[in-house]
């Protein structure tokens, strides 16, 4: 661990200012620009991510920043290790996919401000700042402020279009979220009462196993689990992922959730090494299973396109908590606990431009269709057959079918669980992958289904925005052909993880 | 005299906190306000006198703003209240 | 000089916390709206003028005298305000309220 | 003494805490929150944090309160239809759960370690550094500026969230109904007389912020009060939110801060750090603009979205 | 015992109130009141961690105070929010609950 700054590590500084300083201009200048500023920074911010995950690669040790010079526990660190890096890029190609996207629906015409273009971009890059924000935060109170951040650029998105379901739905996610956040800050406060300090390596190096520890992890958990939308904490997920604007619900689901995932496997994993509980690990692993079974089995029976892929959602961050009681380990760098690890993290990558494809092609049916029910989809696999395709190709990986990143993970997680002899996780996988197969094929039979009259679309889908589509979903086959020794570059920065096991 | 000053404070407040009761048996509006402003001023005379019994000067300053506010929140009370009256009519 | 003082401090903050006991007893027990106003605008604010008076014997400077006095007049205006807001919301609204 | 004064503190903030939770009016649960935040300001005082005093009064009582007045008395209407109570198994079962949870807390509370750690001497050893006295400003504005900055964003963001929520055809109007100056006023002649004082005694505590209790956040708070007790007295109207001038005044204090902020990579070898001789100036020239755009970023938080067409 | 420990103890208590508000009470702005209690007994936990680390002449440790002034701001920020949109569906649908159906 560095104990000072690494160079390069001014990177990390532009990977939030440049979205965050985006925003505020396009909130000044208001109208056509914030579109402008959005496509201009894209590429930018691209470029800051890339850069970040290849001079970790390059250097083998991550990248740390103090802010304002000052250092931890007085100032604030910002710190980029593997996980942090490969999420940094993800986040960025996803907008860079859902940007472009968005231009169609969200056009920004001469003349008078529009409301809802204007309020997406801007908040489409504020939630890009606070991704980042999150993910390479090092300090617990500036990660409940980039959590606070993330949280009220993503409530208004679900309400964007006004209708009084969505604004109910946003206000449910807002009461969830504030709920979780005021949990998270209360275990931060206990932490800083008992070791001094907020700062996560600083901690990680004075915390020990006590009841105060306990209760703050436990009560920063629980606040990041209502905050990810584990079962029972699902309620608001799906009215709020698929009452938003498609390029909004691929924002939602494929990243805004992931964001407090990853600070459940930071503290976990990196902050409290000498804490294995692992009957709460399996506390986790339990209310993923659950989410699993029950968020699949209701998927199962939605009327709704954009309803379904939300349960399915719901399911989906299931399979990134079996990572849990399989990779929580009383000694650090078993390989089995590596390999569940990496498994959770490959999950949740591929699940991001999964469920990103799958959400917007749904909004290309929808537009064209005029409506998102199931029972209707007939003939629209010949109308829009890319997005279909898409649609497809993001439930390959949903099913953990080869080849997708959905595979390696679901199998790897599979593997570590038959391994360590804690088969009834290997169970569960199968039995969501079953599920999962289930209401994807339920939406392609419909899809390819011959209709009783010729369909006639409402509006014609240009096939531009299908192929970004089609480029996500791709993305999310294209996973699993990646090789295990990129996935290397997750491990940098990890406490004693014993990489060549790995191989 | 810091003693004395301190157990002005605590008369001052629990004396309005039995004002409080107003508030808990209403029945108007008219009332909860009244008690929340016999609450504000015994809760600025309590501040005061807590400032000098502990000497920080600058309670003097919370006073000032409960004064401000105090103001403040009673305007957008009654303008509430009117308000709420002139959409019933 | 400074028993004098304080002397003078306790007795007027004794005043002033009699005077809040009477408004609360008045807020608990006069009739109606109007008249409980009346009883509680003057006896509270005449408290806590009891209590900045005493207080103005114990505080150095000049500038920490004039922020507690204003502190009593920005209160006394609030009050005046508000009373005379509800008492014209009391007599629209009539007796009961 | 001083003890017996805590006590009676604290039940008294308790008992106002009860009262808000349990009245069956949410008008009167408001009345008890407001009181709440006074007694808590009392609590501040008397644990020596007089700057968090002045925050919780400015905004936790005073903005907080006059909000949710505001809304209370507009939901009057609808409230009496959802008169809808909670089954009473949930509310035993929910008692339980938050009993345990209050107890296990407040053991925490008791074994919380002998000698308590601190960063108060590390924040002494550089205040000479960055030239202010009140260690609280230092760390807002020098060794958590982050925070700071990113609260700032937070302000501005939720401001943006608020106003997505006018419908299409009122985007870019102004918030709220206009207020008329009544014939015989009584709020005119008060908000003449309070808003120049208000703004005196907000600017003054604002100013004390470097070397005393106060800083930008709390004398904003003021001025922003100031500015929605004009609005509401009819003296001034909330401008319409599509206005150049106003997005202009609401990003200043951000924009000055992040200029500052990349200057620090040259002048001092790090963002948002400060070289030694020009720190305190810094530091103002930071605050003045973002003691303006947090006062215009809370007053338009609380006018919410906007309600009238714009103008053309 | 440490002076603050009355302070530490009322914390306590509020974050169970405001939890048992915060379920209990089925109108939105109840629950934003609730929530708004738990706020202030993680704040006024803060500031006795803060009390208890009074050093070198300040009376309490400054690093806390100074997170409970930004934590203020931000739990004001969600608080207009959530009034902001709860007036905005009761304008839109005339009820005051989160119930649908």
């Amino acid at each position: 661990m560095p104990d000072s700054a690494t160079a390069g590590g001014f990177l990390l500084v532009f990977a939030i200012v440049l979205p965050v300083v985006g925003a505020l201009l396009s909130l000044v200048l208001g109208g056509r620009h914030a579109e402008r500023v959005t496509l201009i920074l894209i590429p930018a911010g691209l470029a800051v991510a890339v850069a970040i995950a290849a001079s970790i690669w390059r250097t083998h040790g991550m990248l740390q920043y103090f802010v304002g010079g000052w250092d931890p526990p007085l100032g604030v660190a910002f710190r980029a290790d593997g996980l942090s890096a490969v999420m940094l890029v993800t986040a960025a190609l996803l907008i860079c996919g859902i940007g472009l996207f968005a231009r169609a629906q969200f056009p920004s015409p001469r003349g008078a401000e529009k409301r809802a273009p204007s309020v997406f971009w801007t908040l489409l890059l504020t939630n890009w700042g606070a991704l980042n924000a999150v993910f390479i935060g090092g300090d617990l109170f500036n990660l409940y402020v980039a959590l606070e951040l993330l949280t009220f650029a993503a409530v208004p998105l679900v309400s964007l279009d006004g209708r009084p379901e969505t604004l109910a739905a946003a206000l449910r996610y807002l009461l969830f979220a504030l709920f979780g956040s005021i949990l998270y800050l209360l275990g931060a406060v206990l932490l800083y009462g008992v070791y001094g300090t907020l700062d996560i390596v600083l901690l990680a190096s004075r915390i020990r196993a006590e009841p105060a520890a306990w209760a703050a992890i436990a009560l920063i958990t629980a606040g990041l689990l209502a905050k990810a939308a584990l079962y029972p904490f699902h309620l608001w997920l799906p009215p709020a992922h698929a009452g938003a604007p498609a390029p909004a619900s691929a924002l939602l689901s494929g990243l805004v959730v992931k964001a407090p995932f990853f600070l459940v496997v930071r503290l976990w994993f990196d902050v409290m090494p000498k804490i294995p509980e692992r009957a709460a690990a399996q506390v986790l692993g339990i209310l993923g299973a659950a989410a699993i079974l029950f968020g699949s089995a209701v998927a199962l029976r939605q009327a709704r396109l954009k309803l379904l892929i939300a349960y399915s959602t719901v399911a989906q961050i299931g399979y990134l908590f079996l990572m849990f009681p399989l990779a929580i380990k009383p000694e650090a760098g078993h390989p089995w606990s590596t390999f569940a690890w990496t498994g959770g993290v490959v999950q949740a990558i591929s699940h991001a431009f999964a469920k990103a494809a799958m959400f917007m092609a749904a909004g290309l049916i929808a537009e064209g269709l005029g409506h998102d029910r199931i029972a209707g989809l007939a003939g629209i696999g010949r109308a829009l057959p890319i997005s279909v395709l898409a649609f497809g190709l993001g439930g390959l990986s949903l099913m953990g079918l080869p080849p997708s990143g959905g595979f390696v993970a679901k199998a790897m997680l599979l593997t570590a669980a038959v391994a360590e002899g804690q088969w009834w996780w290997a169970l569960v996988v199968l039995m969501g992958g079953l599920l999962a197969a289930g209401y994807v094929f339920l939406v392609l039979a419909r899809s390819l289904a011959e209709p009783l009259e010729p369909l006639r679309l409402s509006t014609t889908i240009s096939p531009c925005r299908q192929t970004i589509v089609l480029v996500l979903a791709l993305g999310a086959v294209l996973l699993g052909f990646v090789p295990l020794e990129p996935l290397e570059l997750l491990q940098i920065g990890r406490p004693d993880i014993a990489i060549d096991r790995l191989k | 005299m810091a003693d004395f000053l301190l157990a002005a404070a605590g008369f001052v407040l629990v004396t309005v906190a039995v004002g409080l009761v107003r508030i808990l048996s209403g029945p108007g509006d008219a009332d909860r306000i009244m008690a929340a402003q016999l609450f504000g001023t015994g809760g600025i005379a309590a501040l005061l006198l807590l400032a000098q019994a502990m000497s920080v000067p600058a309670a003097i300053d919370v006073g000032l703003v409960l004064g401000l506010l105090a103001a403040f929140v009673s305007v957008a009370f009654v303008k509430g209240v009117t308000r709420s009256q002139a959409d019933e009519a | 000089m400074s028993l004098a003082l304080n002397g003078l401090t306790i007795v007027a903050v004794c005043a002033g916390a009699f005077f809040f006991l009477a408004g609360t007893v008045g807020l608990l027990r006069f009739p109606d709206a109007l008249s409980r106003l009346h009883a509680l605008t003057k006896a509270d604010n005449l408290g806590l003028g009891l209590v900045v008076l005493g207080l103005l014997f114990q505080v150095g400077g000049v500038f920490a005298a004039l922020k507690l006095i204003g502190v009593w007049l920005l209160t006394l205006l609030a009050a005046a305000t508000v009373s005379q807001l509800l008492a014209r919301a009391a007599r629209a609204s009539g007796p009961h309220e | 003494m001083a003890l017996a004064f805590d006590i009676v503190l604290v039940l008294l903030i308790l008992g106002v805490a009860t009262w808000t939770i349990s009245a069956r009016d949410t008008f009167a649960a408001v009345v008890g929150f407001i009181g709440f935040g006074l007694v808590l300001a009392l609590a501040w005082v008397c644990l020596a944090a007089p700057d968090v005093a002045l925050t919780e009064a400015a905004i936790g009582s005073g903005l907080t309160g006059g909000l949710l007045v505001g809304a209370s008395a507009r939901l009057r209407r609808t409230e009496t239809t959802s008169g809808e109570t909670p089954s009473i198994s949930l509310r035993l079962s929910a008692g339980v759960v938050c009993t345990f949870i209050s107890a296990g807390l407040a053991a925490i509370v008791l074994e919380l370690p002998g000698k308590a750690p601190t960063l108060a001497p590390q924040v002494a050893a550089n205040l000479a550094m960055i030239g202010l006295d009140n260690p609280v400003t230092a760390v807002l504005m020098a060794y958590r500026a982050v925070d700071t900055l990113l609260e700032v964003v937070v302000l501005l963001l939720v401001l943006g969230g608020i106003w997505s929520l006018a419908p299409d055809h009122l985007w870019g109007g102004s918030p709220g109904s206009r207020h008329l100056a009544g014939p015989d006023g009584v709020l005119p002649f008060v908000a003449q007389l309070l808003v120049p004082v208000g703004i005196l005694v907000g600017i003054h505590i604002f100013w004390i912020g470097s070397v005393a209790p106060g800083g930008e956040f709390q004398g904003a708070t003021i001025l922003a009060a100031m500015w929605i007790l004009a609005t509401m007295a009819g003296l001034v109207d909330m401008p319409a939110v599509s206005r150049r001038w106003l997005r202009l005044l609401l990003v200043a204090g951000s924009a000055v801060f992040f200029a500052v902020g990349f200057a620090g990579f040259a002048m001092a070898g790090a963002f948002l750090a400060y070289p030694e001789a020009y720190a305190k100036l810094l530091i103002l020239i930071i605050e003045i603009p973002l003691t303006l755009s947090i006062a215009a970023t809370l007053a338009l938080l609380v006018a919410g979205p906007p309600e009238r067409a714009p103008q053309e | 015992m440490s002076a603050a420990i009355p302070y530490g103890l009322c914390s306590a208590v509020l974050v169970g109130l405001g939890l048992f508000g915060l379920i209990t009470h089925p109108q939105p702005l109840r629950k934003i009141l609730a929530f708004n209690l738990i706020g202030s007994g993680v704040f006024l936990l803060f500031g006795v961690i803060a009390r208890r680390g009074a050093a070198v002449g300040f009376g309490g440790d400054p690093v806390p105070q100074a997170l409970v002034i930004t934590g203020l701001v931000v739990a004001f920020a969600g608080t207009a929010l959530a009034v902001a949109l709860l007036l905005r569906l009761v304008d839109e649908t005339r009820r005051g609950t989160l119930r649908d159906e």
